[in-house]
């Protein structure tokens, strides 16, 4: 069933270009419904014997470098899929576009994503992390505001530049196998039993890394982010920060660590470093933009810090935070940027100062955004506190010192947030009858596309032990081989348990 | 007792009613569906409490556990309620004074656009408010906590287009926002030492921290708890919080949310008692903050902040009492001042009903005889405030005053005896400023409708008789009802709470009491407002009247600087930043530009590179190989 | 002692040749000059028993396509005037440097080629049937038959090319 | 007998030569007619080797290169044609449309 997820969304893209473009919208809706379905199906198969895929189909594909067209499962690409298939699908029908290939590149984008969750070989892995920048470009480039094109470009650099790095460490791994193995290989798993000097690790590692830190962004890396986010049409901006950033992370969790144990454990204080300025320089600079949709880009650049940190803080709560953090991230800050475009559209403009009024006009727009800030600024009871608090408490086990200065940036969210809400639902209404002169209200359909992120934002504020128990074993596979090389297997159980 | 979990899911269900069926099903039936939720959720906690009633008190305590909310890593977390004689007290409080607050709003905001919004609101705060005070573990705490942080903000806030009001709400948020992370930073550092944070576990393992460890979550906790409960310097959102309407003052300064520092103090009392050093800082700053915040409430002109400062001075008072370990004493008083306070609130807001809004005293006067009920129960409300003898405030003030005096606290005693002081004169100026002399405003006021009356009537009750729960030197009811909490742990009370009572000290405390009252009467007894200072007081009076300035200290030192350096780190993005990527473009622009010519067009001059190149590779290939 | 002799008459007349085609100005000595080398290798091939090879030099090479070339340049000459000057300072030093490195690179396949051993070394006796038509026929038409059948793709593409390239452009 | 290393060197000779002549010459034709010098001048190499290796690869080889020019020549000449036969010059200079 794996490889139907990522063929569907490519099938219905090629449907697409056979209907005629007023069935696009709701073509590329069921599709995306359809291939969430799937992934609910496959749930099962995410479950197999102790670590390791639950299930995992490959087929040779070329057979002379010892590349296999393998696909895994396990429940941390699982719970990136569900968030995938999910904000794929709220997405996609969020706003309509007169454009067939519009539709066509956004079941794309969706596909090449699913595909990089699902890749268990590095060469598989790097072709659909390549192949996701193309859609993206794309859609940036031709459906974006008047700066489209610039911004475009700076996205399409800054991705392949890493990725030429990335694509030599690739290379290299897969010739270590083959003076290791006798063969050439790019299994994940395969490569993770490779016994690989520091110094080569150190490089393949530093390589891996920058391609990542640039996709999630993380300061210093994080120059595209502002124009692209601004520039991009708001489903856009969605997928990117929602399941792009996602694909970094998790790449961080798949590849570097498993394959590149002890460079993970040597870089891990540099990643850290780098985390905590994204931490308090995104959330600094959130603070004082005028556009409402670099204030939910910059909280994502301090967000995403903060997983990071919990990344390379090393710790199994860490990790269970991460992931639970990401999968709380793609669902909120979908939320904020679906709804926050929403007003825009409504009201032909994203400067705060312009903004205002939209609890007197638009009450139901203003009560689902409000759900959306509070669970971004991590109130307790809704989703993002749950991830906030694991992370932290993960960090805190192994670096104090750095929960001390990341939590800094809890209080700043709330500063940041409130004043977006404030700025765009208080206050006396100032652009209210907006650039279409409709009513800037939610509307039924969309009311009833965004109440699955809603509802979750909610349950898993309620019930976070449905992330963190699928995500459980993957997690335990990963920060094993990390751990082990550093302080011996006895370290891995020495980890306090709480009743 | 696992049924107690149906007083927190009434007011749930009421406040999702009216969020999401209001506009639907009307005013009238949001008014019984919530107003219902909160008088059943009061019920319900009846019989909980009589259940508890009926046994042994040892044996009055319960944890019923719902489900496993999380499982990550060392985080492993059960969602579950503990009942037991302080909970049960807090939801008393919560759910009667709280029902009363519902009550006198459908009267108070009847003719709100937004009635439905707002019951749903209050509803919602009382939620959190319970949760706060009935979860089991310090974590579904901190939910409460924020819950009740985000309900303050959406109620403070609730007349959203006025700009002070919003203003006022966001300052109350993030101050909350960062109590919430001391709370969180203590949640950390209790899973990496203890590795478990539901209270039972966590308190019976105190002993095996070490004292520095001890002292460091205590001081966090206290961050938590002086940020909610209004303590120096973090009070500043509190008097502004009165710009939501006057119920909602009424709730956040009675029922709910500034008493939850107070309880997390009485409630983590093993920890603070361990931590010698961050109890005598409650004490001491919650002293200070008493006499602090009645000082400022003299000179205030703004009817509702006089009662926010008074507040503020209060909430000193139960810090200074569980500071020195004197719990039980400081739920006493906090229970007192929930009544006489939501009554005050009321009351001033009956009077602000009355006037059409206007809240300066300057402008009101003569209330007497215009609304008689208002005026009866808010002396009963001011004279209990003030610590007039027999009177609520005065058995519970005492009780904390005598306390510290017996356990050797002299100069906090002192304090308090001079707050004690403090505050009957400027209870007294409100009483007199607003209901004596003659009218000075230009309205009609008349007496408030029924549905608010009948809350003030049966508050005045509380304020006038709740003090004989505890007579000194005679009975003791309400501490012997808390002792099994306080009895769990070791230094849960004082050897001082058995001491005999301290008549002298008493007397003192009362005829200081009543000589403010005089002083009161003295100056604005005639109902007059004195516009000339005289030429001594006029600089104290500014400095006072600009509350010793503090938020325009706390303005210049975080809001500005925060703002300012998001300013420049923007600046800095866009400069820099941008500015380096688009310079290494600009770079390989330049690069690429400076070598074009050598692309001139001559196909022989290229063959000449090709020749060039490939002399170079077979130079390489035979000389260096 | 003959094949020696041979070999210097024929060696001295290819590098005469070449060196004319090199520098004569007009195309028509140069296409001659060109076919002078040509039939000089001819000879080298005979020398070094490749008859088939020496024949198909000359026929194709020399005959053929040389043929091409003058019938060319004879379409071209007529009514076009010698190159312009203007070019001159831009590619002034152009053949200077080209015949530097040309120069060295001489010196260089020299060095490799005296380092190697190769320049003292005589080709051991012919054996068996080497260079014989029947032997290149048979190895073109067994193991290298595959390359033989793509030059007659090769050779269809170019035709079609000519085709279109010369076709009347308006 | 002459040394097969004598043949190599005449090789170098001519391509060297034919070399320059390609960069030297202004007139295309006569710069494809010191092309064609250089594929002898390789082809001379091929021949020699296969004399001294008794291998006929070399042989074909040189026979494919034969075909390979022919085609080339067929082909270069028509685009040279085409090229001029508008112009008044013959000269690869004026030829600047790859101009960076």
């Amino acid at each position: 069933m794996l490889e139907v997820l990522f063929f569907l969304p490519v099938l219905g893209a090629l449907l697409l270009l056979l209907l005629p473009a007023k069935a696009a919208r709701w073509t590329a809706f069921g599709v995306a419904v359809l291939t969430f379905l799937v992934t609910l199906y496959v749930i099962p198969a995410a479950y197999g014997h102790g670590s390791g895929y639950g299930t995992l189909i490959s087929v040779p594909w070329i057979g002379a470098w010892g590349v296999n067209w393998s696909l895994g499962l396990d429940g941390l690409s699982l719970v990136l899929l569900i968030l995938t298939t999910v904000v794929s699908a709220v997405a996609i029908a969020w706003t309509p576009v007169r454009d067939r290939t519009y539709y066509v590149l956004f079941l794309l984008l969706e596909a090449t994503a699913i595909g990089v969750f699902l890749a268990a070989d590095l060469f598989v892995f790097y072709v659909f992390w390549e192949a996701m920048i193309i859609p993206a470009y794309i859609l940036i480039a031709s459906y974006g505001g008047p700066r489209r094109q610039r911004a475009a470009i700076k996205f399409l650099i800054y991705s392949l530049v890493p990725s030429l790095l990335m694509l030599a460490a690739v290379v290299v791994l897969g010739y270590e196998a083959f003076l290791q193995l006798g063969h050439w290989s790019f299994s994940i798993t395969a490569l993770s039993h490779l016994s690989l000097p520091v110094s080569t690790q150190m490089w393949l590692f530093a390589a891996f890394a920058f391609a990542f830190m640039v996709k999630i962004p993380t300061f210093p890396f994080h120059s595209w982010m502002p124009e692209a986010y601004a520039e991009a049409p708001a489903p856009v901006t969605t997928m990117l920060s929602s399941v792009l950033s996602k694909t970094a992370l998790y790449a961080f969790l798949r590849i570097a660590m498993p394959i590149l144990p002890t460079a993970a454990q040597r870089f891990a204080p540099v990643l850290g470093v780098l985390a905590l300025i994204s931490i308090l320089y995104g959330a600094f600079v959130a603070l004082a933009q005028r556009d409402g949709k670099l204030v939910i880009g910059y909280s994502s650049l301090s967000h995403l810090g903060l997983v990071l940190l919990g990344i390379a803080a090393l710790s199994y709560t860490g990790l269970q935070g991460a992931v639970l953090q990401m999968f709380n991230h793609g669902i909120y800050a979908s939320g904020l940027f679906l709804l926050f475009g929403l007003v825009e559209e409504r009201l032909g403009t994203r400067d705060l100062e312009a903004l205002g009024g939209l609890e007197a006009r638009g009450p139901i727009l203003a009560g689902l955004f409000l759900i959306a800030v509070l669970t971004g600024l991590g109130l307790p009871g809704l989703q993002g506190f749950a991830g906030e608090i694991t992370l932290l408490t993960g960090i805190y086990m192994t670096h104090a010192v750095w929960a001390w200065i990341a939590v800094v940036a809890v209080i700043l969210s709330a500063a940041y947030f409130v004043r977006l809400f404030q700025k765009v639902a208080h206050g006396t209404p100032r652009a209210l009858e907006g650039a279409t002169g409709e009513r800037p209200e939610i509307r039924g359909g969309q009311i009833a596309l965004i109440a699955p992120l809603i509802l979750a934002m909610v349950f898993f504020g309620l019930y976070p032990k449905a992330i963190t128990k699928t995500i459980g074993p993957a997690l335990t596979h990963v920060s094993q081989s990390v751990r082990a090389t550093a302080q011996g297997p006895s370290a891995v159980t020495s980890e306090v348990q709480v009743k | 007792m696992q049924d107690a979990i149906v007083i927190l899911l009434l007011p749930a269900l009421g406040s999702l009613i009216a969020a999401i069926f209001g506009k639907s099903i009307g005013r009238k039936a949001t008014a019984y569906v919530t107003v219902g939720a909160m008088g059943a959720a009061f019920l319900w906690t009846l019989s909980v409490f009589w259940r508890l009633l009926q046994l042994p008190p040892a044996q009055r305590s319960f944890d019923p556990v719902y489900w496993q909310w999380i499982h990550a890593g060392a985080l492993k977390l059960q969602f579950g309620l503990l009942i037991d004689p302080l909970s049960t007290t807090f939801f008393l409080i919560v759910t009667f004074v709280g029902f009363l607050i519902h009550l006198y709003s459908v009267g108070y905001m009847h003719d709100d656009d937004n009635f439905q919004r707002f019951f749903s609101y209050l509803n919602l705060f009382a939620l959190a408010m319970l949760l706060l005070v009935s979860a089991d573990n310090f974590v579904f705490l901190l939910v409460g906590w924020g819950g009740v942080g985000l309900a303050s903000y959406l109620l403070i806030g609730f007349w959203h287009t006025r700009p002070s009001a919003v203003q006022a709400a966001r300052k109350a948020l993030v101050l909350n926002v960062a109590g919430d992370v001391g709370i969180m930073l203590a949640i950390f550092i209790l899973v990496t030492t203890l590795g478990r944070l539901n209270y039972a576990g966590v308190f019976s393992h105190v002993s095996s921290l070490s004292a520095f460890q001890v002292e460091l979550i205590a001081f966090l906790l206290y961050l938590g708890a002086a940020a909610k409960s209004a303590q120096f310097p973090l009070h500043v959102w509190l008097p502004d919080a009165m710009e939501g309407p006057t119920p909602v003052s009424a709730l956040i300064h009675a029922a709910t949310m500034v008493t939850a520092g107070v309880y997390l103090v009485a409630r983590a009392y093993p920890i603070f008692h361990a931590a010698p050093v961050a109890a005598e800082w409650i004490a001491g700053i919650g002293a200070f903050t008493a006499l602090f915040a009645a000082t400022i409430a003299i000179t205030q002109n703004d009817i509702k902040r006089v009662i926010a400062y008074s507040t503020v001075s209060q909430l000193g008072y139960m810090f200074l009492a569980v500071g020195i370990g004197a719990y039980a004493a400081g739920i006493f008083h906090l229970t007192m001042h929930a009544f006489f306070k939501a009554l005050l609130f009321l009351a001033a807001g009956s009077v602000i009903h009355a006037v059409s809004g206007e809240q300066d005293m300057r402008k009101m006067g003569g209330l007497k005889k215009l609304l008689p009920i208002t005026y009866w129960t808010m002396l009963i409300g001011a004279a209990s405030n003030a610590g007039v003898p027999l009177f609520a405030g005065f058995f519970s003030k005492d009780e904390i005053l005598g306390q510290a005096l017996a356990s050797g606290h002299f100069w906090l005693w002192l304090v308090g005896v001079v707050t004690a002081f403090f505050t009957a004169l400027y209870i007294f100026r409100l009483i007199f400023l607003t209901f004596h002399g003659k009218y000075r405003g230009d309205g009609h006021p008349h007496e408030s409708p029924k549905v608010m009356t009948i809350p003030l009537i049966v508050l005045a009750v509380g304020a006038l008789f709740g003090g004989y729960l505890n007579v000194p030197g005679a009975w003791s009811v309400f501490d012997d009802w808390l002792a099994p909490v306080f009895a769990r742990y070791p230094g849960g009370t004082i050897a001082a709470a058995s001491a005999a009572p301290n008549w002298g000290a008493m007397a003192l405390t009362a005829v200081l009491v009543l000589v403010g009252i005089y002083v009161a009467w003295l100056f604005f007894g005639r109902g007059e407002v004195r516009t000339e200072l005289p030429e001594g007081v006029r600089g104290v009076h500014k400095v006072l009247y600009n509350k010793y300035y503090i938020d325009e200290i706390g303005h210049a030192a975080l809001v500005w600087t925060t703002d300012h350096l998001g300013i420049a780190l923007d600046l800095f993005d866009r400069i820099v930043m941008d500015g380096i990527v688009m310079g290494i473009a600009a770079l390989v622009k330049a690069w690429g530009e400076a070598l074009a010519p050598l692309q001139d067009g001559f196909l022989r001059r290229y063959g000449l590179a090709v020749l060039i190149g490939g002399v170079a590779i077979v130079a390489y290939l035979t000389l260096v190989q | 002692m003959l094949s020696t002799v041979v070999f210097w008459i024929a060696a001295v007349l290819a590098v005469a040749g070449a060196i004319g085609v090199v520098t004569l100005r007009n195309p028509v000595h140069t296409a001659l000059s060109l076919v002078l080398t040509m039939l000089s290798l001819g000879v080298l091939f005979l020398l070094l028993h490749a008859e088939f090879l020496a024949v198909v030099e000359v026929l194709v090479y020399a005959g053929a396509v040389m043929v091409l070339f003058l019938f060319v340049v004879t379409l071209l000459m007529a009514g076009v005037k010698p190159p312009r000057e203007e070019h001159h300072l831009r590619l002034a030093y152009q053949t200077l440097i080209a015949g530097l490195f040309g120069l060295i690179l001489f010196v260089l396949v020299l060095h490799s080629l005296v380092g190697a051993g190769w320049v003292g070394t005589l080709a051991g006796p012919q054996g068996g049937s080497f260079g014989t038509i029947a032997s290149f026929g048979t190895a073109l038409f067994t193991r290298y038959l595959l390359p033989f059948e793509l030059t007659a793709v090769v050779l269809l593409v170019a035709v079609i090319g000519v085709v279109v390239l010369g076709r009347e452009q308006e | 007998m002459v040394p097969i290393g004598y043949y190599l060197v005449l090789s170098a000779v001519l391509f060297v030569i034919g070399g320059v002549g390609v960069l030297s010459r202004r007139n295309p034709l006569q710069m494809f007619m010191a092309v064609e010098l250089m594929w002898n001048a390789v082809n001379l190499s091929f021949v020699a080797f296969a004399r001294q290796y008794l291998d006929m690869a070399g042989h074909i080889f040189v026979f494919l290169v034969i075909t390979v020019a022919a085609a080339e020549v067929a082909i270069g000449l028509a685009i040279i044609v085409m090229v001029f036969r508008k112009r008044e010059h013959v000269d690869v200079d004026d030829l600047s449309l790859m101009k960076g």
